[in-house]
């Protein structure tokens, strides 16, 4: 899980040139990379996450035309920085794929993608109402998913399967209505 | 199978090449069209807002459209999803593996097998299990039997889209034959749950593949019938032609994958391209159209379900013996029938279902070409017998996101084809 | 006797549908009256054996001219209109001069009119002799008026055209949206294939 | 006093075979779109569900009669009888047999009322139909209705036209505007009836009228898929009811006249074939006809709204315009 921690990576050759391309642009600014299943990911810091996404469509030895799904992470028991975002990007053309990652604290504000790829607009309005990350500049953070009065972020791991609103069988009104 | 092998060419081909329909503008131009409209009306015009959907007749379940209108012409469109929520993803993280298959199921619920088959893959990455060739092979019809009772559900839903209702019934009657094939298979017609991490369910059962024999060779008669009746009428393609173009560039950014990226010329099949089960041992065409419009789009679904007959078929001609469950008992549930005569099994039985298989580290994003599109799952594991994380990348969703962009600068009656086209499930899209 | 009840019937309920419409601030109540004016109207032409002229009142003006204002009056916001009431104000006293001498030309022009069609030996068997209703109004719209008829036409051309050249003003923003080349060829198909 | 009685009778007779097969021309609707679909249609209600109609009246004449809020009530209430009332006045206007025919030594003519300007009248009270719609869109108070209402006024203005322009060459053969004298024109066996020499003005006028009748493929007013039920969606009970009844006697209404104007009305194909009473004759065309409508119907697809104006405006008028060209002159020829 903890893809930074890993010192010692093996790398496939399909990998390779992606690694080695990103790496010569990026170099010091990859925290971390891990290789798990013939699948390449990359850390990054917030404030390079715009410009490393955009580096990987951009480049045309990469050509990562699309993201395919972006989404959110908790990780409650790392206390510093205990939120992720993960984009998939995907070559079509390549037929590749690459993960990126950024770790986020608690209350702190990630860059938006949808300048990037359009695509990112739902994926990071869902993210938002489901771990309360505020992406900074999204034009349109409104609920996706849940009910436009709905309280609370119902992904991240204390938020209790039952709920804590709305959607619960509410016994303590049993025979008033 | 190159043109050659066959004994006749594409089935498609008389009726398409037949009369080519009239060239129709290139993205460019119909971008800059749309673009003058949008300012000829911005701020000038007063429009007016219907709200499309949840309750609305041809909005494909609760999904709803907030359309701005300046007469006939959509000026403006918010696409709201959420009514069906269900929490899938947060459910994902209270069950074992095994648990969230049943899940899957309600995604798509018109192509089930897909969802189930999709999620058995990404759990196979992540576990490194090893699948048995039967057990691929089976897969393999099965999913693409449900391509087949997608596309068809999807076709006479489409055409009633642009009021054709008779189309639909018909439609659904053939349906039938593939749903009946998938009770015969695992009981269920509408959320099979058959896939199992390692295999699959259950056994073909006796005759079935006699019977599925039948099917994949009697459909594609039914689908030259379909074809007499819309491919070449003139209303419908005056409907369609031209209407709701994408680029590849705005189909890539937005997201859109399976047949609606195929439409517009991009040869992107993960069958192909990521191959998974038993698509690397069979022959097939990627159908691909190349004019990105609502009637290339139905063109390529008419295609690939030809293709699916001929998939199936294959996979019947080389079924091979041998099990129907990879025999690994730290990520796979035993057999019921062994559980109760076999300690081993039942040791196996007894972990899996009270503590859940054994899963290393990792995380892993595994995508299947699903009949509405590519559908991506993304887990998370930290060794648990549950995912720490888990993702799913359905079509739907992004499809929902990227249609009422392309709603703009059409006519209201178009919407509902272009909505269409997209081939939308809320429960695929709400999750 | 009872040709001139049914007369009195009809001409009061058309009178007061006139003034029904200009009462109702509803502007569609409005144009609903205005419908039922027209139809009394044309059974009043009916009375005076006017046949093909009282279907005309109901096809042209109720039926055809009508629906066009419905279209405006449906698009019209009407809060916009009361404002343009308020604007219009100053019009009220121009109607004080005006509306008497409207009325003494009426009352002018209709002094001078036969009042029985009958009387002045037009009946159902006079008009049957010379071949039908339509046949004798047209006898005498492109006969004897035919001048008239033209001036008319032209005049209303002249209208039409100008109306069009208003409109185009604003550049070529008002082309259809939808143009597609061929479509044209398309629908001819289908009508080919029709017949 | 013995012409009013007569006249009593023929119109109760007319008004109750034409009101009479609209139930049962609903249930030919569904078994026929069962026939079309592969199913079987209503088959509870009476002997092969042939009551089925009669029970959907008993339910809508239960249900609850709902008046938007904020609808004008007035008009909301006035305008699904605005939309049949004129039907039934066509109706009138339709000959079912000869001009005097001797019965029980009464002289009597087997149409309610000739008028002399009859087919016009015909086009008149079309136009004023229309207005049930179109206010019954606008009363409702609702975006849908509105828009429906709309285009089912546009639609209505411009298929009128070449409906209107396809007739007069009818006019011009029959040398007549009267219903009656335009059957006369068509005496004889089936080859003199008009359908032959105007077969573009049949064409025209059959297409325009399945516009005019807002069935599919050109219901754009009601059009389901996009505008819910487009001027009858805020409609319910027996008011929603009157909306359908009025569609299906306008449908009996155009098909009556189709048959009088193209196919030789209540006359026989064949002159040998005269012993059967007209009326059969004119109630089996009309049968015809609403059968070609459900055909249709449960065929097509839809138009789309502005594709419709074209046709209407492009093709209809252009071509009702050079049909009555040509049939002037060639009548001009051929009579003088």
């Amino acid at each position: 899980m903890e893809s930074s921690t890993q010192t010692t990576i093996e790398i496939p050759e399909a990998m390779e040139s992606v690694f080695a391309k990103v790496e010569q642009r990026f170099g010091e600014k990859l925290l971390g990379t891990s290789f798990f299943r013939g699948e390449l990911s990359i850390t990054v810091a917030p404030a390079d996450w715009v410009e490393v996404a955009a580096y990987c469509r951009d480049e045309p030895s990469l050509a990562f035309e699309r993201l395919d799904s972006l989404l959110g992470n908790h990780y409650p028991a790392r206390k510093d920085r205990p939120f992720e975002v993960v984009a998939h990007l995907t070559s079509v053309s390549r037929t590749a794929r690459l993960r990126l990652k950024t770790q986020l604290a608690e209350g702190e504000k990630a860059p938006t993608l949808t300048g990037v790829w359009a695509s990112a607009g739902w994926d990071e309005r869902e993210t938002w109402e489901m771990y309360g990350i505020v992406f900074e500049g999204h034009s349109d953070l409104r609920r996706l998913l849940t009910t436009e009065d709905f309280e609370g972020f119902p992904l991240r791991k204390d938020f209790p399967l039952r709920g804590t609103v709305g959607g619960r069988i509410r016994t303590d009104l049993k025979g008033k209505i | 199978m190159s043109a050659s092998d066959r004994d006749t060419a594409h089935p498609m081909q008389d009726h398409v090449h037949m009369r080519k329909p009239k060239p129709r503008p290139t993205p460019e131009e119909l971008r800059a069209r749309k673009e003058a409209t949008r300012q000829r009306v911005s701020g000038s015009v007063e429009t007016i807002t219907v709200s499309m959907g949840p309750q609305h007749p041809s909005m494909h379940g609760v999904f709803q459209a907030v359309l701005d209108l300046d007469g006939e012409v959509i000026v403006n469109t918010d696409a709201r999803i959420g009514n069906l929520h269900r929490g899938v993803e947060k459910l994902a993280e209270y069950r074992t593996y095994h648990q969230f298959i049943p899940v899957t199921d309600r995604l798509d619920y018109i192509s089930s097998f897909a969802m189930n088959h999709g999620y058995c893959e990404a759990v196979e990455k992540l576990m490194g299990v090893h699948v048995p060739r039967r057990a691929r092979y089976i897969r393999t019809i099965a999913h693409e039997l449900c391509r087949l009772s997608n596309h068809i559900l999807w076709l006479g839903v489409h055409i009633m889209d642009f009021g054709a209702q008779t189309f639909f019934l018909i439609c659904f009657r053939d349906r039938e034959y593939i749903l009946d094939l998938f009770e015969m298979l695992c009981g269920a017609r509408l959320t099979h749950s058959y896939a199992r991490i390692g295999g699959v369910a259950k056994d073909l059962p006796e005759g079935w593949e006699h019977k599925c024999r039948e099917v994949v060779d009697f459909l594609p008669k039914r689908l030259d019938e379909y074809q007499r009746l819309i491919t070449q009428n003139r209303i419908f393609l005056k409907r369609s032609v031209g209407i709701g173009i994408f680029t590849v560039e705005d189909l890539h950014t937005w997201r859109v994958t399976g047949p609606c990226l195929r439409a517009a010329g991009v040869p992107r099949d993960l069958r192909k391209d990521e191959p998974y089960a038993a698509y690397d041992e069979v022959e097939f065409e990627v159908a691909v159209e190349y004019n990105s419009d609502v009637y290339d789009r139905f063109l390529v679904r008419m295609k690939e379900m030809y293709e699916s007959c001929n998939i199936i078929r294959q996979c019947l001609d080389n079924l091979p013996d041998g099990e129907f469950l990879a025999e690994d008992a730290a990520h796979v549930l035993p057999l019921k029938k062994n559980v109760m005569r076999d300690a081993a099994a039942m040791v196996q039985d007894f972990v899996h279902v009270f503590r859940g298989p054994q899963v290393p580290k990792g995380e892993v994003y595994r995508a299947v070409e699903a009949p509405k599109g590519e559908f991506g799952v993304y887990i998370s594991s930290d060794g648990g017998p549950k995912p720490q994380r888990l993702h799913l990348a359905t079509p739907s969703f992004f499809h929902g996101q990227a249609v009422p962009a392309l709603f703009e600068g059409e006519m209201l009656a178009d919407s509902v084809g272009i909505f269409g086209s997209a081939d939308i499930v809320l429960g695929d899209s709400d999750r | 006797m009872a040709e001139k009840i049914l007369f009195i019937i009809f001409a009061s309920l058309a009178v007061l549908g006139a003034l029904g419409v200009i009462t109702r601030t509803n502007i569609v109540h409005g144009l609903l009256l205005l419908v039922f004016t027209f139809v009394n109207v044309a059974a009043v032409f009916l009375l005076t054996q006017a046949y093909f002229l009282a279907v005309i009142q109901v096809l042209v003006y109720a039926g055809a001219i009508l629906v066009l204002f419905a279209f405006v009056v449906m698009f019209l916001n009407l809060k916009e209109f009361h404002q343009l009431e308020q604007l219009h104000g100053t019009q009220k006293w121009a109607v004080l001069v005006l509306a008497p001498i409207l009325l003494a030309e009426i009352v002018v022009v209709v002094a001078g009119a036969t009042w029985t069609s009958v009387g002045a030996g037009i009946t159902p068997d006079a008009i049957a002799a010379q071949g039908g209703n339509v046949r004798v109004l047209g006898i005498t719209l492109f006969n004897e008026m035919l001048l008239p008829f033209e001036m008319a036409s032209l005049i209303l051309l002249v209208g039409m055209v100008g109306a069009i050249v208003l409109a185009k003003k604003e550049d070529g923003a008002s082309m259809a949206l939808r143009d597609w080349t061929g479509d044209e060829e398309a629908a001819q198909a289908v009508v080919e294939q029709e017949v | 006093m013995t012409d009013f009685i007569f006249l009593l009778i023929k119109g109760v007779l007319w008004v109750a075979v034409g009101v009479g097969m609209v139930p049962f021309l609903i249930y030919f609707e569904r078994k026929w779109a069962g026939f079309f679909q592969s199913r079987v249609g209503p088959t509870y209600a009476g002997p092969w569900g042939s009551l089925q109609s009669f029970g959907d009246m008993a339910k809508l004449l239960s249900k609850e009669d709902v008046v938007p809020e904020r609808a004008d009530k007035a008009v909301f209430k006035l305008a699904p009888y605005i939309l049949f009332v004129p039907g039934f006045l066509v109706m009138a206007l339709i000959p079912f047999g000869p001009l005097n025919v001797d019965i029980f030594g009464h002289k009597v003519d087997l149409v309610i009322a000739n008028f002399d300007a009859g087919a016009i009248m015909f086009m008149a009270l079309g136009s004023i139909a229309v207005y049930g719609i179109v206010f019954a869109g606008w009363a409702s108070n609702n975006h849908w209705s509105l828009l429906g209402g709309l285009r089912c006024g546009a639609n209505m203005v411009s298929y009128e036209i070449a409906m209107g322009l396809a007739l007069v060459g009818i006019f011009l053969m029959a040398d007549s505007v009267n219903f009656s004298q335009i059957v006369d024109g068509q005496a004889g066996n089936f080859w003199n009836w008009y359908f032959i020499p105007q077969i573009v003005a049949f064409v025209i006028f059959f297409i325009s009228s399945i516009a005019e009748l807002n069935r599919d493929p050109f219901n754009v007013a009601e059009a389901e898929q996009e505008l819910v039920a487009g001027h009858m969606t805020e409609y319910s009970g027996m008011r929603w009811g009157l909306f359908m009844f009025g569609e299906y006697v306008n449908m009996v209404v155009m098909s009556a006249v189709i048959a009088t104007l193209f196919f030789g009305g209540w006359r026989a194909p064949f002159t040998a074939l005269d012993f059967i009473p007209g009326f059969i004759w004119l109630i089996g065309k009309v049968l015809f006809f609403i059968f070609l409508y459900m055909w249709i119907r449960w065929t097509l697809p839809r138009y789309r709204y502005n594709q419709l104006m074209d046709i209407g405006w492009k093709i209809f008028l252009p071509l009702a315009i050079a049909n009555l060209a040509v049939t002037a002159v060639i009548v001009s020829v051929v009579q003088r």
